[in-house]
């Protein structure tokens, strides 16, 4: 087992180190600077501001200078935010977002799993039916229209829920997280309708059967396990993809959060800002990754002895 | 900020909240005076004269802006620039005839860029179908991402460019310097000595009030006949205001001074009753 | 008074493609501490007869029609879904086909083993362990304490089938329902499950109803035969009377099926198509880890027009031996020479060609078949691959092919699974004979079949062989089937061939200990 | 033997092209779904009209009543005007002609990429695969939005490139999955025996492959190409996409979204003609999953 994560680390270093080189050059490459401003700054202030950021270097020795700090953990001024280092903007913004994702796939694992467990079960009718029908809407429904929708209904018609804020009201990390995690119950919900309808096919399940079980412990107890492992799988991604993805909805509720710096910094060209961001969150895809399959795998008995084993 | 499509709403509400007051800020079209067809001065002239700014105020705008047809805003410290022009379709047609396309023929294509917005393209859109039923021009937009479209303006890599522009000070000079020749916010190619002149080394050295309001006078009528922008509308500051303050009021800068507010939390909106 | 009494039971299955009786007014009964055997085909409805007992067949698609089933004084049939929960698992239990699919993968042994106990008697965990752990040693498990926590996949199939034994025996039912519970098996652990299976019956005083499809294999532990045809039951007796006084011509069919007797031979054809000489095929696992020695150091010829028959058990590596010399699976070591040509060499374009003199006829005609081909399509593929023919004889090739194996033209567009595992094996005959080869790999070309169909498909061979003068290796775990049609036989063992000989001199005189242990655990020897 | 006589069934002599049958067998099938012909029917209905939108229109889409503003639906303007005064219904017929072609365009640029992407990195196994899909994983990664607004600086702005563009994202996901439905094919013994046919590996994948691997391609394409739509209105945003007055469906959602409490009626009929074409297709897409999947009318 540690042997596939350490494999399944060092291949992700090449990754890493190819999509900042990419992103050092591309960011650079693209039309207008940090410090393009509608109204036109003095050219000796901006020279001042480039040499104070080192942008008057040879963009090879700039590579090289951000490299270099980049080994030592230090991901470099922002550009944007005088006087606040890219880290500290990160960590500042990290554990809000961090939150908003965690309860958002909350909601799209209770959300989803019911649903698609739900139809499994009756398949091709109502109850399969209804259910997956919401579930293609909520894949398709850009969280720029359900955020406000939601808005309008529990925040201004029925005012259950404050619309907008992180932590100052009680209540108010429900509807960003509703928002966020929709279009991830319904992922979920398809795909573990699919999981539970093959296991359910099984021989297995008939064994059980066969023994008496009551039909709850059967599905709860033996078809779940192996019919959830595709959802086990589909977290990694699904939570790195929230990360990046909490932009709309950081920005639809005023949370202070990394998604809305993400967009922001490509938006300001902050340069070190976009970076930092980039190498933090593909990081933290390779992390989801690799954790979600090693829980797939180790879910699966077969899967686990093998990778226990040494093997790959 | 207040959203745009907001307005009415809150307008329409007894013992309203919202509150506009002119600000000190033009909305205008940057047109770059190197590029045809809009190096001709005429095609210049008829394309202003054939936006409707009453109407463009009056719909798209929701009453939130005044009518512009000057760059410096009205009643700059006592200055009120000239009115050049009007709304004028008849005129702008024979312009543009003059200029060499009658009723649009051989026109070759004007591009709008503006930066990716809402307001701005809802003007854009508006002016464009002017443009094309006044004067039977073809006109493209392009909204660009605000880094890009910043590029395109300083390297003026456009024909007709959306911008705006608030004063720093209150002062009309402030609005007007920022087309002499090679001025760094000029981006137009505008260059006139005289223009220059009377704006860098006149104007500066009036003795009166009076006799330096009427340079600005000369200087801008200059700027509105040779039309290196088109100027749209001026700027209101707009705020929904609680009945439950007191003292606030409203001024060019649109900087709160806090004060003499005061607040009488017993008053509520007629909306929320509970 | 008989412990199940099944009368006149009806069950069809409702489809969109309208409704079908599966089974048809059929009766038997199991008598305490007896063995009632039901003996039929795939399709026969057997194994739906037993299921509907139970309300284990989905429904909808099936339903049951009519019938008692008389169990202790309850109708089986009209019992609510609560009702049936407590006998399942308690009075009657089940053992399936396929240990290794019937096993929950994902939950140890242990816990399915308690299961039954926990639902049904109310145990404490701690003492469901100690009475499963009791059950484990009995039908031979050994170390039961650690075997307790693992998972399936840590065991062998017949462990598997030992364990799926417990667990059905685990609250001492009265009745056994076993369907079809050795045919996943090698025959040598075939052996051992029956007899597992007699004994307990006989210690226990169950009455066990047994599913096959195999009258050999139950030939010996039998009380009862009842032989099923399409729905209906044709025939019932005594072990006796069924295989020496057969009354209705499709027991006799059935009986005439089962291979027997050897052919005759030519001897010494000495004229030598493939040699193989120190041939090994190793998989390696990642890392420092042992190489799997699947075929380790093997030599010896094939004969031209021969049948060569490669027999042993699941893991032997026969069926590696033959993917190797047909260059399928990667070649560690050795040489593989064809009719001169050394074959081990070869590669891309070469390899393409070549391709077209040697073919192979897999196990399952259910995966080996393209499911998205028509049978058309299927054929047509090799013939203007290797321009075997002009696209403009295509179909008369195709029409030829479909004759020489026995398939009605007016199937050919049709898809596999519109076909019985016999004709789609024909299907795979035919694909395989299309390039014209000389020299056929048979990889259990009939263990997925039905004991009837298994012997048309055999003779099918043996007379292709005949006509197109075919060399074939014939790989195989069953001792009768290569008894039946190999000139020359080599038994396989970890990789290594222990014992090669004409037919005769093998079966007849077995040099090695493997080769008679083989030998002896071929069922019903004793009826034969 | 029997040697052929010129008496055939007739239907033998009629298959002259191989692989045909599938293809002709999954349409006969998919008559039959009714769902799947009414999700059909509706498609075809949305694309005869957006190719007959400039004469069926009942106004000029860019024509504007400013006075007017926006009104909701009335006799003269079905589904309402916009704050332009323009007609939502004109609209929304002129949106469906570039979402329609967008999202068919650049989905099938996507499963091009995708499919051939992910078959060769799964077929083919071991270093391949590993390269292959960290490129994916790499792709995966970069800033998406600096890189669109890099291609418009490099290539201009033209419509293709937004296909390009769109297609250039929606592929990665597809490789994926088809890179996992190869893995899982090529174990089968109807790929060995192919292999031992003499097939070459591309032919195998097109022939063998790739047909049975149908099914979850076709299922991840339905819901590819309503997401492709929406995506387009973020890349207008970024200046890519199409320019006003020109519109598309996903812009027509923006905008809406942004009125939806004074003029709801501006988000619902484009958003009905989104959610229409969703589901058209899904039962199209599942109905010709089941149709290509033969075995399918048998359980």
């Amino acid at each position: 087992m540690l042997r596939f994560i350490i494999s399944r680390l060092l291949q992700a270093i090449p990754v890493i180190f190819i999509v900042i080189t990419a992103t050092f050059f591309l960011v650079r490459a693209a039309p207008g600077g940090p410090f393009d401003a509608e109204k036109v700054v003095l050219p000796e202030v901006k020279r001042a501001l480039e040499a104070q950021y080192k942008l008057d270097l040879p963009l090879h020795e700039q590579y090289f200078a951000y490299l270099s700090d980049l080994a030592q953990g230090e991901l470099g001024p922002s550009f944007k935010y005088p006087g606040r280092s890219v880290n500290e903007i990160l960590f500042s913004g990290l554990p809000v977002t961090a939150e908003l994702g965690f309860y958002a796939l909350l909601i799209a694992l209770i959300i989803g799993v019911t649903a698609g467990v739900l139809a499994s079960l009756k398949p091709n009718t109502r109850q399969d039916y209804i259910p997956m029908s919401l579930a293609m809407i909520g894949i398709c429904m850009p969280s720029f229209l359900l955020g406000p929708l939601l808005v309008l209904v529990f925040g201004i018609y029925l005012e259950w829920l404050p619309i907008s804020g992180w932590g100052s009201i009680p209540g108010d990390k429900i509807l960003p997280s509703i928002t966020l995690g929709a279009a991830y119950a319904a992922y979920v919900a398809r795909l573990s309708r699919a999981g539970m309808l093959e296991i359910l096919s099984q021989d297995y399940i008939r064994t059980a059967r066969a023994k008496g079980l009551p039909e709850w412990q059967v599905v709860g107890k033996h078809a779940l396990r192996g019919g959830l492992i595709p959802v086990i799988a589909f977290l990694g991604p699904a939570f790195a993809g929230l990360l990046a993805g909490s932009f709309v909805v950081e920005t639809i509720f005023q949370i202070p959060g990394l998604g809305r710096f993400y967009v922001q910094a490509a938006f300001n060209r902050d340069y070190t800002m976009i970076l930092g961001t980039t190498v933090f969150l593909s990081s933290l895809i390779v992390l989801f990754n690799l954790i979600s399959d090693v829980a797939a795998a180790w879910l699966n008995p077969r899967l686990r002895s093998q990778l226990s084993g040494g093997g790959q | 900020m207040v959203p745009l499509d907001k307005i009415p709403v809150y307008r329409e509400r007894p013992n309203t909240p919202y509150l506009q007051s002119p600000y000190l800020g033009t909305y205008y079209y940057l047109v770059n005076t190197e590029r045809p067809p809009v190096n001709n001065v005429k095609v210049r002239q008829a394309l202003s004269m054939a936006v409707d700014r009453e109407k463009l105020v009056r719909s798209v705008l929701q009453e939130t802006a005044v009518p512009a047809y000057s760059i410096t805003p009205p009643d700059t410290l006592g200055y009120f620039p000239p009115q050049v022009f009007s709304y004028d379709p008849d005129k702008a047609r024979a312009l543009l005839a003059e200029a060499g396309y009658p009723n649009g023929e051989g026109w070759p294509g004007l591009e709008i860029i503006y930066n990716t917005q809402e307001a701005h393209r809802k003007i854009a859109v508006a002016i464009q179908q002017m443009w094309k039923s006044e004067l039977n021009v073809d006109i493209t937009l392009a909204n660009q991402e605000w880094k890009v479209y910043l590029n395109s303006v300083s390297q003026r890599d456009f024909q007709v460019a959306r911008r705006g522009w608030i004063g720093d000070y209150v002062d009309a000079n402030n609005f007007l310097d920022l087309f002499i020749t090679d001025g760094g916010n000029n981006n137009t190619g505008y260059s006139n000595p005289i223009y220059d002149d009377l704006i860098l080394q006149r104007a500066p050295r009036a003795q009166s009030r009076e006799e330096r309001y009427a340079l600005f006078t000369e200087a801008e009528t200059m700027l509105m006949e040779e039309m290196p922008i088109i100027p749209i509308y001026t700027y209101t500051s707009k705020h929904l205001i609680h009945p439950s303050v007191e003292g606030m009021y409203p001024n060019l800068m649109d900087s709160l001074n806090l004060k003499y507010v005061k607040l009488h939390p017993e008053q509520t909106l007629s909306g929320e009753v509970n | 008074m008989s412990l199940l009494n099944v009368e006149n039971l009806e069950v069809s299955f409702v489809t969109r493609n309208g409704t079908s009786k599966a089974v048809k007014g059929v009766s038997f009964t199991v008598e305490p501490k007896q063995i009632t055997a039901i003996i039929g085909e795939s399709g026969s409805g057997k194994s739906v007869s037993c299921y509907a007992l139970l309300g284990l067949i989905p429904s909808p698609p099936g339903r049951i029609d009519g019938g008692v089933a008389s169990f202790e004084g309850q109708n089986l049939l009209t019992l609510s879904e609560a009702e049936l929960r407590k006998i399942r698992g308690s009075d009657i239990a089940m053992i399936f086909q396929d240990p290794m699919t019937c096993l929950n993968p994902y939950l140890t042994i242990g816990e399915q083993l308690i299961e039954p106990l926990l639902v049904h008697r109310n145990l404490s965990r701690a003492d469901a362990k100690t009475r499963a752990i009791e059950l484990l040693n009995e039908v031979g498990i050994r170390s039961p304490d650690s075997t307790f926590d693992s998972f399936p996949h840590e065991f062998s199939g017949g462990m598997r089938q030992r364990v799926m034994i417990a667990m059905a025996l685990i609250n001492e039912p009265k009745l056994l329902i076993a369907d079809e519970p050795t045919t996943a098996l090698d025959v040598t652990i075939q052996a051992q499950i029956l007899r597992l299976i007699a004994d307990l019956q006989k210690h226990r005083d169950i009455g066990v109803l047994f599913i096959s499809h195999d009258l050999a294999v139950v030939s010996d532990i039998a009380d009862q035969i009842v032989v099923m045809e399409q729905g209906e039951v044709v025939e019932s007796g005594a072990p006796d009377a069924i295989f020496n006084h057969a009354q209705h011509p499709y027991t006799q069919k059935l009986l005439a099926a089962i291979p027997s007797g050897e052919r005759d031979s030519e001897e010494a054809k000495d004229d030598a198509l493939i040699n193989v000489q120190n041939l090994r095929t190793w998989f390696h696992g990642s890392g420092k880890t042992e190489p799997v020695k699947a075929v380790d150091d093997v030599s010896f010829d094939i004969h031209r027009g021969e049948i060569l028959g490669l027999v042993g058990e699941s893991g032997s590596g026969k069926s590696t031996l033959g993917r190797s010399i047909m260059r399928l699976a990667p070649v560690t070591g050795g040489q593989i020479t064809f009719d001169g040509i050394q074959l081990t060499g070869l590669e891309g374009r070469d390899l393409k060609d070549f391709r077209s003199r040697m073919q192979m006829i897999f196990q399952d005609p259910f995966a080996s078949l393209n499911p998205r081909m028509t049978v058309y399509d299927t054929l047509a593929e090799p013939l203007l691959l290797h321009n075997v023919c002009q696209r403009a004889e295509l179909d008369q090739h195709i029409a030829k092919l479909m004759d020489d194996v026995g398939l009605a033209r007016n199937f050919i567009r049709k898809y596999p699974h519109e076909f019985s595992g016999g004709q789609r094996q024909r299907i795979a005959i035919g694909r395989a004979l299309a390039t014209r080869p000389e020299f056929i790999v048979a990889d259990e070309p009939v263990s997925a079949l039905d004991v009837t169909i298994q012997a048309q498909i055999l003779d099918l061979l043996m007379a292709l062989g005949r006509e197109h003068n075919l060399t074939m290796l014939f790989v195989s775990h069953d001792m009768a089937v290569i008894r039946h049609i190999a000139d020359r036989v080599l038994v396989m063992y970890h990789g290594k061939i222990v014992e090669a000989g004409p037919v005769k001199q093998v079966f007849n005189n077995p040099a090695e200990p493997y080769t008679q242990s083989l030998l002896s655990s071929i069922p019903g020897v004793a009826m034969m | 033997m029997t040697t052929l006589q010129s008496s055939e069934p007739a239907d033998l002599l009629e298959n002259a092209e191989m692989g045909a049958s599938l293809w002709r067998d999954a349409w006969q099938r998919l008559r039959k779904n009714k769902m799947a012909v009414g999700g059909g029917i509706t498609l075809l209905l949305f694309i005869v009209v957006a190719l007959l939108t400039p004469w069926l229109a009942p106004y000029s889409y860019e024509a504007q009543n400013l006075d007017l503003g926006a009104s909701p639906p009335s006799a003269a303007h079905w589904l309402g005007t916009d704050v332009f005064g323009r007609d939502v219904l004109t609209q929304v017929m002129y949106g469906g002609r570039v979402s329609l072609a967008v999202g068919f365009i650049a989905t099938a640029v996507a499963l091009l990429i995708g499919v051939t992407w992910g078959a060769i990195a799964g077929y083919v196994g071991g270093r391949v695969d590993a390269v292959m899909m960290r490129i994916v994983d790499i792709l995966y990664a970069l800033p998406f939005m600096i890189f669109i607004v890099l291609l418009m600086v490099v290539f201009g702005r033209n419509v293709l490139l937004l296909f390009l563009a769109i297609g250039a994202v929606e592929w990665l996901t597809m490789a994926r999955i088809m890179r996992s439905q190869v893995q899982s094919l090529r174990q089968q013994e109807f790929v060995e025996a192919a292999i031992s046919l003499g097939l070459s590996p591309a032919a195998i994948i097109r022939r063998h492959v790739i047909p049975n691997a149908l099914g979850p391609i076709i299922v991840y394409t339905t819901l590819t190409i309503p997401s492709v739509m929406l995506l387009e209105a973020f890349l207008s945003f970024l200046g890519l996409g199409i320019q006003p007055p020109q519109t598309s469906w996903g812009l027509l959602i923006s905008y809406g979204a942004e009125t939806m409490e004074e003029y709801p009626w501006l988000l619902i009929f484009p958003g009905l003609a989104l959610t229409t074409t969703l589901f058209s297709l899904n039962f199209l897409g599942d109905g010709l999953r089941d149709a290509l999947d033969v075995r399918g009318s048998k359980d």
